[in-house]
């Protein structure tokens, strides 16, 4: 397949679609009131004056969260190949699927075993 | 075992939300109760508290309202009103006081209306009571009798 | 072609940005650009595959977890 | 044994016990063991030349009532080691009447801006005089008598 | 000239636009909130007026109704909120606490009337002002606002 | 001091890295104007101490200024989900107060009323319950209810939800034979509706699953922060003034008390909505029962009640919605109080707050919080 | 014959009608004027898809609204136009409007980059949906291999616009939507992938449109349906709809990651969702309903019947479930979904192996 026309004008969409939302926004602007109070620009938490760090520490399980995600993601990509040709793979090349898939799930379970997918709470 | 000692399994759990979800849907198809204010006028019933209203004629200056507001808002002042001379007869204001009010801090307590001795004070439903400007909000005696939409118009200052 | 250099350059500034802004966030920015880029030039070179693959992993996971560790850095804005 | 004062009746037949200050705590550590596991509330009253605080407690086993209070001229002994609950109350008794409870962990205003001058429920509390409150760039409250101060 | 009729035009626009889709604060105070809430609610249906979507976030908002008493020590909250909420934005006073002050004029904590704190288009007396009462004032504000007699 | 225990009760440090955030006093599920100020570490909440008084309207201090009946719109305006219920409260006190007699019909009236706002209330509760917990229906459902009963109470008072109905001795007008037709077919389908209505929340797999176990409170820590009410109730404690210490007439008449023993949100929210059913088999016995005569004791012709002296000092607990209602009252032989002191369930229900939050997470903190149904015009007064 | 071939050859008419010819536009050997033509055709494409999309995105919230209404036994906008069917127009009137606040401490580049990438992904993702192959003038904008794999990569791209803005806005509820926006996204990404993946392996190709054909017997929301329910639940989850509103939730934090936005910006996001919502339905009626297949009408019809029919289950099931919590959630995804996903990959496999030529 060659690169057709229709393919560049997807292409282009995405310098597109962001240039009319830019216009968009732009009117938007233009339109807006531009009188502001004393406190328009201060970080809203509920009417109340915003203190302290704003970053909230993460609990530990994101680590692991983040880990596995990626690693499913990557196992996932390595899948397509092979599920684009199933058929004319055949039956052989599946056992080997299940021993992969195997491996990872046996490690997701061993985490779930030792508790790394639990969220502290009472 | 009460219910409050129950926690539905996973199926039974799918099964309350697909249930719950189907009452809802099953709501879509019942009447709407939506009453469309303000053009369509409610029925307000006979004893529904709103604005003052005082009917001069009637007022005998006794001053118990203005005791028993609780927050100040009936206060006598100093108003000429010929009244009728039967109804003088019978309602003599001899002080020439009455009271005036001030809308904007009346609550629609009903005490002024249940103490006063020949009910000269109501209070009737006025879903009018909005301004667009905040004076003149003591209303004189003579205000006090006419309808909202009648002293102001459409026009609410 | 010169589809080709223009995406190539957009693709080498903004690493080049990536790695040398002080501020983590705009760092990250510029990453996601950049991946978006390469998944762009993959696109040109029609090879949609890696092209879809590069978007899905890269711009779905890695900047996910790029953008959560920039969660995780304690004040990425002070470093000016 | 803490010796009473003096008793009497309220108008909904609940008994009333005076009880020197100084023993309030004991007083009401030895009711609650007797069975009054209930503080209702803590309030106080501006009798103008002294100040009572009144205990209402309650005893969930038997439904009784029990009214105790005592005579001060502003300070007395907190109970919160014995009720958890008396800990806000005794804080808006402080707010609003001034009485203060020796050994609360955290005697604040509760529902007055902090920095409120005077205590409104007290009968000399000058009405007239207004406050008003205004945010800081901490996020606390100040309290001024300028009204371009604050609202 | 045709300029001229194009401008007026776009400008009357706009202002449909801002009058017609008011879209509330939910920020309730006291009393009078529950009867905003029945006003929201499936029997007065303010969304008929393309009120429906509450918006909890003062950035969002186009409408703040002050309803309830408010206090001094909650007015410099209400002052900031208001400042936080993006033009063009309107404010109902709802009820006589928030109008004047209410029954609670004379008390020692209470702000007599919220236009000290913000600037208010409409006022609604009633303690607290029937649902109808508080619909028919954002019938009436909205129409004010179409006609450009509300500005902000 | 106590938040420190609370921790480390549920075995959580306090690390150097916290965020402080405040939810309110506008926030949509604070219902009004409570202030939490919440330390947290990721999605858990390791720090909360709800900050009241944003609502502090001085209604102590403003009803020692003026005659008794005066001070009636400031109790109205306590619990203003339950008006009824706060007048029930004071007037009970004030004739207690004054020695005043009520007429048996006036009483039985009274009674009815109260159930019938206090089931107003708790479809506020639960209406609002529902929209803390992400979904938006109930509320409609919910208000769409409400609205009946609020028919049913204009009609008779004259007013929606400030009423200023119960007069010292008696009740300022009588029901009608319209009104008393109106409750009898409210009546009739109410129990239908509202099962309707709760079968949304019991059935809910997700609903059950968040609540149960959240926002524990124990039978002792109950007790010793002055819990009343439903919460009481919940945590396992039968315990109901209009049982225990009979007011108006309600020793004649047939209802249970709903308990539960977990003492989390689910059981707040059966005893709850068990409440609404008990309420109104009350309502319908009252039916049956109300005799005919004076709806007020014309001993006392309006105008004098300005004028009526007291002394001593009274006290009667009423069972309001949110738990033991009652107002303190002294008397100096002046026809004004002298002092006025509210005892607000919502306010001693609130102090326990942090007992129910440090340990939970944010999204607990939202149905912990609606489960307790603070109203601030009461906490605050 | 598709939108751009339609397009073409209407420009072509144009400058026929116009007299302009313009292949003879070339510089050493290249068609120059072609490439123009084509740019504007490409240009004129993409706006008439945005158009679509805010078409798409007004009607749904327009339907939304009512239908909530409806559920909730009110009336909804009655007001302006027929059935207050204005009343968007009116609301994006208003927004335009409104005033464009950003807060002082806010990461001001990251603050404006977040939307754009809510919502470009969306309209490249109505430029792949296959909106038919027989009728006369269909909508199926752009047609290559590997089609499905850019669809669902559009799906996907939009969390990181709403996390950029959550972490940008400086804002503490801002910044806790984000993280649940991220928690989200790590959960529901696998098991939503995963189950595509046996929607491939059946199909036997990457091609949207070959997907299409392969159910022209049996729709594949028969033999996966366990894979259908896995990846509604995971749109339902990526797309911030209740049950799993979490990043926005209202009741929780304020507004979650868009809190601080205001105006046009939030429309955006605001929009975004919708549009998202609509394109997610797209892609579920595309892949397990058999899409475009269907008797007597033309194929657009029928897949605007079937994405309509799941928009109305969305909206309803938006009004209708409880928030979960952010763990309980957690573990669905990864207790129940993931494995069970694995499951659905396995029958699939077998399946295809071994139940002939069905598929």
């Amino acid at each position: 397949m060659s690169m057709t026309p229709e393919l560049a004008a997807l292409a282009l969409a995405v310098i597109i679609v962001p240039i009319i939302l830019a216009i968009l926004l732009g009117t938007a602007r233009h339109f807006s009131p531009k009188s502001y109070g004393r406190y328009t620009h201060d970080s809203y938490e509920c009417g109340e004056v915003s203190v302290g760090d704003f970053q909230s520490p993460l609990p530990i399980q994101y680590y692991f969260f983040i880990m596995a995600f990626v690693v499913f993601d990557v196992d996932f990509v390595l899948l397509l190949p092979w599920a684009g040709s199933v058929r004319a793979l055949g039956a052989g090349i599946f056992l080997d699927v299940v021993l992969f898939i195997a491996v990872l799930l046996g490690g997701l379970f061993y985490a779930s075993k030792k508790g790394y997918m639990r969220w502290s709470s009472v | 075992m009460s219910d409050a000692d129950r926690t539905p399994g996973p199926l039974q759990g799918i099964g309350g939300i697909i249930k719950g979800i189907w009452t809802i849907f099953l709501e879509g198809f019942k009447p709407k109760v939506t009453r469309q204010v303000p053009e369509e006028k409610l029925e307000y019933p006979a004893r529904t508290t709103g604005r003052v209203y005082l009917n001069t004629e009637t007022c005998i200056g006794c001053t118990l309202c203005e005791q028993i507001c609780p927050n100040g808002t009936i206060r006598m002042v100093d108003f000429h009103f010929v009244k009728k001379p039967e109804t003088d007869k019978k309602y003599p204001n001899k002080r020439e006081i009455y009271p005036s009010v001030d809308v904007s801090t009346c609550i629609h307590c009903n005490l002024c209306e249940e103490i006063c001795p020949t009910g000269a004070i109501t209070l009737e439903a006025d879903v009018e009571e909005i301004h667009f400007v905040r004076k003149n909000t003591r209303y004189t005696p003579e205000q006090l009798g006419k309808k909202e939409v009648e002293l102001w118009g459409e026009e609410r200052q | 072609m010169i589809i080709f250099y223009i995406l190539s350059l957009a693709a080498i500034v903004s690493a080049l940005l990536a790695a040398s802004s002080k501020n983590l966030l705009h760092s990250s920015l510029w990453l996601t650009f950049l991946v978006f880029d390469v998944a762009a030039i993959f696109f040109y070179l029609e090879n949609f595959f890696i092209s879809a693959i590069q978007i899905l992993v890269y711009a779905g996971a890695i900047i996910t977890l790029l953008l959560t560790s920039v969660m995780l850095s304690r004040r990425y804005q002070d470093a000016e | 044994m803490i010796p009473v004062e003096s008793e009497a009746s309220s108008k909904d037949g609940v008994k009333i016990i005076y009880v020197a200050k100084e023993n309030i705590l004991q007083f009401l550590k030895e009711k609650k063991d007797e069975g009054f596991d209930y503080l209702l509330m803590i309030t106080g009253i501006d009798y103008k030349d002294h100040l009572e605080v009144v205990y209402h407690l309650l005893s969930s086993k038997s439904g009784e009532r029990l009214v105790v209070k005592a005579k001060t001229d502003g300070e007395i002994d907190s109970v919160t080691s014995l009720w958890k609950g008396a800990n806000w109350h005794e804080r808006e008794t402080w707010d609003l009447l001034g009485i203060k409870f020796k050994g609360h962990p955290n005697l604040k205003r509760i529902l007055l801006a902090e920095g409120w001058v005077g205590h409104p429920l007290r009968k000399d509390y000058p009405m007239e005089k207004k406050q008003y409150v205004n945010l800081k760039e901490d996020g606390d409250d100040t309290v001024s008598f300028e009204k371009k101060e604050g609202y | 000239m045709s300029d001229n009729i194009l401008v007026t035009t776009l400008d009357e626009a706009l202002r449909w636009g801002t009058g017609k889709s008011l879209w509330p604060f939910t920020f309730g105070l006291a009393c009078c909130a529950l009867e905003m809430m029945s006003a929201m609610g499936s029997d007065y249906d303010w969304a008929r007026f393309g009120s429906d979507v509450f918006r909890d976030s003062p950035r969002h908002s186009d409408l703040m109704i002050v309803s309830g008493t408010v206090t001094k020590k909650m007015a410099p909250r209400v002052r900031r909120l208001y400042d936080q909420m993006a033009f063009p934005k309107f404010v109902i006073s709802m009820g006589a606490c928030a109008s004047a002050g209410g029954p609670y004029v004379r008390g020692y904590s209470v702000v007599d009337g919220v236009d000290q704190v913000v600037p208010v288009d409409v006022y609604i007396y009633g303690c607290p002002p029937r649902p109808e009462s508080l619909i028919k004032a954002l019938k009436l504000l909205q129409d004010r606002i179409a006609d450009g007699k509300v500005k902000h | 001091m106590i938040r420190s225990h609370l921790r480390k009760r549920r075995g959580i440090e306090m690390q150097d890295k916290i965020v402080e955030v405040n939810f309110g006093p506008q926030h949509p599920s604070t219902h009004g104007v409570l202030r939490v100020k919440v330390k947290l570490d990721g999605e858990v909440i390791v720090d909360a101490q709800p900050v009241i008084g944003y609502l502090h309207r001085n209604a102590e201090k403003l009803s020692e200024m003026g005659y008794y009946p005066k001070a009636q719109i400031y109790v109205d305006r306590l619990d203003y989900a339950a008006a009824l219920n706060m007048e029930l409260g004071f007037v009970l006190s004030a004739e207690k107060l004054m020695d005043i007699q009520v007429p048996d019909r006036a009483l039985w009236i009274r009674m009815m009323m109260v159930e019938l706002n206090r089931i107003a209330s708790h479809f506020i509760w639960l209406g609002t319950h529902g929209l803390d917990m992400g979904m938006l229906s109930p509320f409609f459902y919910c208000f769409r209810e409400r609205e009946k009963i609020f028919r049913i109470l204009d009609e008779i008072t004259g007013s929606r939800l400030l009423y200023n109905y119960f007069a010292i001795g008696g009740v300022y007008s009588d029901v009608t034979p319209k009104s008393l037709e109106m409750i009898k077919t409210w009546l009739s389908d109410f129990d239908k509706n509202l099962t309707e209505i709760e079968n949304i929340f019991k059935k809910s797999y997700i609903y059950v699953a968040r609540t149960k176990g959240t926002g524990k409170l124990s039978l002792d820590d109950t007790i010793s922060y002055g819990v009343t009410g439903p919460m009481l109730r919940a945590a396992g404690k039968k315990w109901d003034l209009r049982k225990n210490k009979p007011y108006l007439h309600y020793d004649q008449i047939n209802f249970d008390v709903p308990s539960q023993q977990a003492g989390d949100v689910y059981a707040r929210m059966l005893v709850r909505i068990e409440e609404m059913h008990q309420s109104a088999r009350i309502v319908a016995q009252v039916l049956d029962k109300l005799p005919a005569g004076d709806f007020y004791n014309k001993k006392y012709s309006k105008p004098m009640l300005v004028r009526i002296k007291a002394t001593g000092e009274s006290y009667i607990p009423t069972e309001s919605p949110k738990g033991e209602f009652g107002i303190y009252l002294v008397g100096d032989g002046s026809a004004i109080p002298y002092r006025f002191r509210i005892r607000s369930p919502s306010f001693a229900n609130l102090s326990a707050a942090p007992a129910m939050l440090i340990g939970y997470k944010i999204a607990d903190m939202t149905a912990t919080l609606s489960s307790m149904d603070p109203v601030f015009g009461e906490v605050d007064r | 014959m598709n939108l751009f071939f339609f397009l073409m050859s209407i420009l072509y008419g144009i400058l026929k009608f116009l007299h302009i010819d313009f292949v003879p536009f070339t510089s050493h050997g290249y068609p120059i004027g072609l490439w123009i033509a084509y740019l504007i055709v490409a240009v004129v494409e993409v706006i008439l898809v945005f158009i679509l999309a805010m078409l798409v995105v007004v009607i749904l919230i327009y339907v939304f609204r009512k239908y909530m209404a409806d559920v909730q036994n009110r009336i909804g906008p009655n007001r302006l136009g027929p059935w207050g069917s204005l009343q968007l127009i009116a609301d994006v009137f208003k927004l335009i409007q409104k005033q464009d606040i950003i807060p002082t401490a806010a990461d001001k580049t990251a603050y404006r980059v977040a939307p754009y990438l809510v919502f470009t992904p969306v309209v490249i993702g109505f430029m792949i949906i296959p909106f038919g192959n027989v009728s006369l003038l269909n909508l199926m904008v752009i047609n290559f291999n590997y089609t499905i794999l850019f669809l669902v990569a559009t799906m996907i791209i939009s969390p990181v616009g709403e996390i950029i803005g959550g972490l940008s806005s400086h804002n503490k509820y801002g910044m806790l939507g984000a993280l649940r926006a991220a928690a989200q996204d790590m959960s529901y990404e696998v098991p939503m992938l995963i189950s595509l993946i046996s929607v491939i392996i059946l199909a036997g190709s990457f091609n949207a449109q070959d997907i299409v054909i392969a159910q022209r017997h049996i729709p594949f929301v028969v033999p996966e349906f366990l894979g259908f329910i896995i990846f509604f639940l995971a749109v339902l989850g990526k797309q911030v709809f209740p049950p799993f509103d979490l990043p926005e939730s209202a009741s929780e934090l304020v507004s979650g990651y868009s809190t601080e936005y205001s105006g046009m910006r939030y429309g955006i996001f605001y929009m975004g969702g919708f549009a998202g919502t609509a394109l997610a339905s797209l892609v579920i009626a595309t892949i397990y309903f058999g899409g475009w297949e269907g008797p007597i009408f033309p194929g657009t019809i029928w897949l605007i019947i079937k994405a309509g029919v799941f928009m109305l289950i969305f909206l309803l099931i938006q009004v209708s479930v409880f928030r979960v919590r952010v763990d309980q959630f957690l573990d669905m995804g990864w207790k129940y979904l993931l494995p069970l996903s694995i499951v659905n990959l396995f029958i699939s496999v077998g399946f295809a192996l071994f139940a002939g030529g069905v598929f």
